[in-house]
């Protein structure tokens, strides 16, 4: 099994939800991260002072999946994710030894 | 010789009393003394009033940004902090004028501009009863701001708001109101009854802010297909009430103050103001909870203000009982039409149309209705007519005007911006940095439970939106 | 003669009554007149009171819901709002007139219902003291509101509160006040001090809260085994403490405004119900200060109010510096109650029962004590009966009212309802819906330091407690 | 045949009316019910204002959080109830006697501590006075909390608050106010214009707060090397403009109530408080967009409030014309004013020093330049007078009395308290504990888009900042 | 070594926290989530339009651990977290190349 | 490629930002946490109760960098995160089996 980490623009969550739900993934953890990168934030003004805000919001997106699927799902975020603007985001694919479901005790690809 | 002992005996008394001022008191000295008391009291009464109502703007404040995204909050704040401080100059220059000034024809008044009635020395009840109606015209400008919440463009946004105060406010109000100074209306000679202004500030408020919905169109990702609505979440409840309760005091000046005098009659109006408010909160929960399964927190609140509206026209002329029934109906004709302009796809992220247009009209209606001196088709046409003159004139007016801010130097803020949000779009600031903000299936700025797409119409989203009955 | 028949003419004219422009005035035309001015004071200063005294609605809700939960926030705004809607109607249709009515026996009103004793064109005063009434019937009954924030059914809450401002409010407000309108009760025959209401509004919602407290039992996870206590977090401190500035603030109707006369006697009130406050809230932080070793500030709020609560009584008939002492007074006992009713394991989410309850008995009793025209054994009597008759008629119809909503449409919500929040459950929303919300070791809705267990008894949490000394 | 006539008189009287009481009216029990009835209105809007003015400090707390980091809200709650109460107390025991006492030489007066001239029974008016004057006294104290906010011991501040009430403001109030009652002071005998206090109340404040930030210093990461000024952001726009709508509704208690009685007088001066504050709000907006490029909010309301204390002196002495003009002005000077201080490194977090020291200054010369009734060098010498010595006795017994502090129990919080936030270093508690506070870039308590660094001079930031022109 | 990722339901925390204290797991770091899965959100309603929320709030435990302690963790998590009920989480086991404790350097297992 | 997790003390983020771009690491993704271990959290008072809160705020540092870069990385956090006192946080290195960049779809290396 391999987890997919994908760190995306936050307007795009729907879209990639939607993508992997396609191919079948429906589980998914998401969280709100703050980006650093090639795409800088912006100014802003606060009483006169002006100043840079250097992060972006982003919002990752932990999938886990049997490893044949994983370039399935790879494509599917690509694809769905991408405004070709900078900043569109990352997609990181780690290993993972082993998946259990709490609720059954499940384990490996039927827990996931 | 009589009158010398008397006017004797008047002497050696005045002379006693360290109350005495060198003037020895009359009967006629009496009455003027008394006379001017009262007026030192309707002065107090019509000014406290008018800070009460000056308050309401707090309240139309809090409401608004409760009711909308935390990303744009900076922008409420100064739209609502320019409707009163540009208003309250352009009607010093030129609305006040306009409303109340000499009016030969009946249609607008010509003097009095720059406060130029007021000469230092001279009687200054002018000012009282600017001041009085000054935060009258900041509350049917600042009404609009809500209907146009979240996407107008703020230079734009400026523009308006200074016709409104100047010009379509004061135009209209000079028809219904202008007897109340030096002016005089072709509607007020007809016996228009519009005692505290559900037409002459809240239905006027309401149809600019339809109009400035209209010509601006929805939210982005507001609508879906076949007509699916898809709720943006106002992003603080507790904000929103506590400019409800705000509203609901700011009424207590507004509807009795409009006696401008210090006398009986605003005891019952205050009684009416109360109770009208109370019903149309009920009712409205009631509805919501019939038609949602549960009594929703937005509808309450906004039946709270459609009572409020719906009996500042009639409150002085009415019953405490009919109070209750204008309230009561207000409340549910409110949720309907909150419901109806979301069917029809004018988005209005406060219900300011429905709150202000609908139920200004309503009331307007049943002051004719429920009059307590009686009623008859003749008062009820005469009402008609002047809730029917208001669209005619404040609709086309606005929309015009919005169009042309449009072409000349834009309404509307970009789509980016939008998604941005205004705050830092429009203001380059942040409302909230200390808080983490949730994106929840949303854009990239503060989005509630968002919405929104690259592509509005798109119907992916991760709230589904469920068809309304 | 002449003399003799012009000074009939006079007396003539001025008989016949309210005297206009165009008649000559007279002495006696005069007279009337003042009396006039007078009159029209009073009701200015009346209603401008009870504006201030109903914008403590706004007050009660942001204190109520700066000290819970964000999950429950929507809730408590639609609490506080009802209470004053439902509030108004039922005191309209049915509280005025058992607590105002004419009451032969001194037990309860029997006339003036539904505002009855008003007729279009009859004398006004009638509505303008069911105005200043009805903002304290809505102030006893959103007392309670507080004491049961977080668990209890809304449904349930509304049956409650029309029954407070109906029946369990105005019958003891007729023993203790009936006379101020048609009516005359037992205890203020009997010459009971209780001039702006510390037992009549203030103990009445402080016994209805204890009522109301133990009959739902505390949160889920507010007590741990052996008494210990964890403290559930309030979300919002400066909303808290606005709400504490906006009370404040309305107290300044509220006790001066029971002259509902515009006199001198105000003034006095004025400073004696400052100074109390200043007090109250002095005395509370340097007592939170001693005993957890910090400036408390939920402790210093209730201070407050304390002192508030506790001038209210003898605000009128004290020096001010009888004030000081009995708001200090009421700032040290608040903390003490507040702990006391922790260890006995009531649990009153804000601290209505310690602030309105205790110390509204504190301030009837030191009306007596401190009384500026001296004090007696059969005064203090007297004070002490009617704080023993308070709580003998409130606390067991409220039980009683409360235990029969329990048994039959229920009184409290499902312990998951209670978990998920009442916003989500109660009224399909949530308040806060931009923001990201903490579960630090909570449940699965907004919680603060969260508690909360599945098993609520478990002693397993994030928070460990700390035993209070 | 006279017998008969008085006898017949008496009988005719009697039998006109229910409004006679048993004595006989004459010209003279007239005039003096007249002026009773006068006195009455003057009581009722002496008080109301000072309802409204205590209200002020809602707003001051509200403008000062929003301004501030979420993590030391409860510490501003905290300084701002204190202010109030401390205040309240010491001007009762020693501040009023000092500032209104009878006064030989002018300096201060030294009668009427403990509120002692008020005897039970004797007239009320002096406790009239004495509430409308602490609330004065309480909002001077409260101007330099916010000066001095996210960095104050709170221990240090309570004595400092009470020193300003009981001592700093008093004297100096001596001096220009102190015939408004007994005393009598050497600025007020030349001739020193000054109604409603822009330097007795606003200077005295701000001027406190310019010795209390410079001995505190700035906020740790304030201030970068090469003067690059940092910003550290307010942690909520709406709960600060709130504030300013509160503030700007208190001021129609602080201005037109400096009458302290009910006249024509009012009108005037509510209206100029109005266009006073619209033209700062809408010039500073202007300004600020001139200068930034966006218009800023923090600016923009800090445009208002600079509008209105440089009202606060000439309010009752120009024309309205005047007032938009001393008002716009003060909108432009606050923007260049809160740019300077930064400059020079002196940290205020909300511009207390630039809106109440500065804009004072401003407004108290205004009202020589633009006096109504013509001016000269003599009155502009004296204004210039008045105001350097406001600088010349508060400025340095301020800093004196901060040093005290400062070297005995010391002033400020350590930096590990300051990184942590006072509210869990001062007061053990959490103003937010239900929502997720952002660290990013900051430090380990909320911290906005935090600047600081564990070396406060390094150039390490996240947010870089840009040099200011 | 190896690191397990537990996204459990919000109230669960305190027992799973007490659960790996028990097998002298002591140190963890937790992560407010929000999961979309089997589990559904719920209905909403808003000035009178009803919607879904689709996702669910969630608590994410990351704890690093000797490879020999993994089953140990895994145990207790799943059995602290079960309620039997749709949405009680999952557990991933990842491998961790290395670990540093910054405050002494040293590196390996006694580093956590 | 590896991904290196470092939970810091949130005062420290920026130095820790600033070391990682003196070596040349631009990207990264950071998110707010709570952490346990033996850096208890503090007491609080509420309304005369009195209550321990265990966890204590974090940020937690992501970044996935090339393996060579790994102990330069891990070395920069440390040192930019050190106080020497408890809490200073832990870093930890978990293998990477592949990055993407969505905006042009490269992978490997070049992604990151
Ligand atoms: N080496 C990295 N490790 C972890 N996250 C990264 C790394 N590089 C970039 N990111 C994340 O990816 C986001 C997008 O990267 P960025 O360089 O801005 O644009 P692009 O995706 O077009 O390369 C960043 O905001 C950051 O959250
Ligand atoms: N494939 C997955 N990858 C990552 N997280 C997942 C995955 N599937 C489920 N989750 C997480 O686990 C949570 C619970 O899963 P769910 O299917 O709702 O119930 P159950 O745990 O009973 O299977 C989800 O809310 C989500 O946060
Ligand atoms: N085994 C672990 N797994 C995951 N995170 C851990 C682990 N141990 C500690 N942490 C994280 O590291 C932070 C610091 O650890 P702590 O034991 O408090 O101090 P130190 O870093 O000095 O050892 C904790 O707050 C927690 O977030």
């Amino acid at each position: 099994m391999n987890k997919i980490e994908a760190i995306i623009k936050p307007f795009k969550l729907d879209e990639v939800k939607d993508a992997l739900n396609k191919i079948g993934v429906n589980g998914m953890t998401i969280n709100e991260v703050k980006g650093f990168g090639r795409q800088r934030g912006h100014k802003e003004i606060y009483r006169g002072a002006e100043y840079q805000v250097d992060f972006v919001p982003k919002v990752k997106i932990d999938v886990v999946v049997d490893s044949a699927l994983v370039n399935e799902v790879v494509e599917a975020i690509s694809k769905s994710a991408n405004t070709g603007k900078i900043g569109d985001g990352k997609i990181f694919v780690l290993p993972v030894a082993e998946a259990v479901r709490i609720r059954t005790g499940e384990t490996g690809k039927s827990a996931i | 010789m009589k009158t010398f002992i008397i006017s004797g005996l008047l002497i050696l008394i005045s002379a006693v009393g360290a109350w005495a001022d060198d003037k020895i008191p009359t009967v006629l000295s009496n009455k003027e003394a008394i006379a001017l008391v009262q007026t030192h009291a309707d002065y107090v009464w019509t000014l406290v009033a008018a800070a009460l109502v000056f308050f309401m703007q707090a309240g139309f404040a809090m409401v608004e940004a409760g009711f909308t995204r935390a990303k744009n909050a900076i922008n409420i704040m100064m739209k609502n902090l320019m409707d009163f401080s540009m208003g309250s100059i352009a009607f010093w220059a030129v609305g006040f004028g306009l409303m109340f000034g000499v009016s030969k024809a009946g249609w607008f008044g010509t003097s009095g501009f720059f406060l130029s009635d007021f000469t230092p020395g001279g009687d200054p009840w002018v000012l009282a009863f600017w001041m009085f109606q000054v935060v009258f015209a900041a509350t049917a400008a600042t009404i609009v701001s809500g209907a146009m919440a979240e996407r107008t463009k703020f230079s734009g946004y400026l523009i308006y708001s200074f016709f409104i105060s100047a010009l379509i406010y004061p135009v209209f109000g000079s028809w219904a109101w202008g007897g109340l100074y030096k002016g005089g209306g072709w509607l007020e000679h007809l016996g228009f009854i519009d005692f505290a202004g559900s037409t002459v500030v809240h239905s006027v408020g309401g149809w600019a802010a339809l109009a400035g919905a209209i010509v601006l169109g929805p939210r982005l990702g507001k609508y879906g297909k076949d007509g699916k609505v898809r709720p943006i979440l106002g992003h603080n409840m507790p904000l929103a009430a506590l400019g409800v309760f705000i509203l609901w005091l700011g009424w207590f000046g507004f509807n009795p103050g409009s006696t401008t005098a210090a006398n009986k009659d605003i005891a019952m109006i205050f009684v009416n103001t109360n109770l009208a408010a109370a019903a149309g909160c009920v009712l409205a929960m009631f509805t919501s909870w019939m038609k949602f399964g549960k009594p929703e927190v937005g509808m309450s609140l906004n039946g709270a203000l459609a009572g409020l509206v719906a009996i500042t026209s009639p409150c002085a002329t009415v019953t405490p009982m009919s109070a209750i029934i204008i309230g009561a109906a207000a409340g549910v004709i409110v949720v309907l039409a909150v419901l109806f302009f979301d069917r029809i796809r004018i988005d209005d992220p406060v219900g300011a149309i429905s709150v202000h247009g609908v139920c200004g009209a309503w009331g307007t209606l049943a002051a004719g209705i429920f009059n307590i001196g009686g009623t008859s088709l003749k008062i009820i046409g005469v009402q008609l007519l002047g809730i029917g003159a208001c669209f005619l004139w404040v609709f086309p007016s606005a929309f015009l005007l919005f169009k042309l801010i449009d072409v000349t130097i834009g309404l509307r803020v970009s789509p980016e911006e939008e998604l941005e949000g205004l705050d830092f779009a429009e203001h380059g600031g942040n409302a909230y940095p200390d808080f983490e903000i949730s994106h929840a299936g949303g854009v990239g700025t503060p989005e509630g439970h968002g919405f929104l797409k690259t592509k509005p119409a798109s119907e992916k989203m991760l709230g589904k939106p469920v068809e309304q009955t």
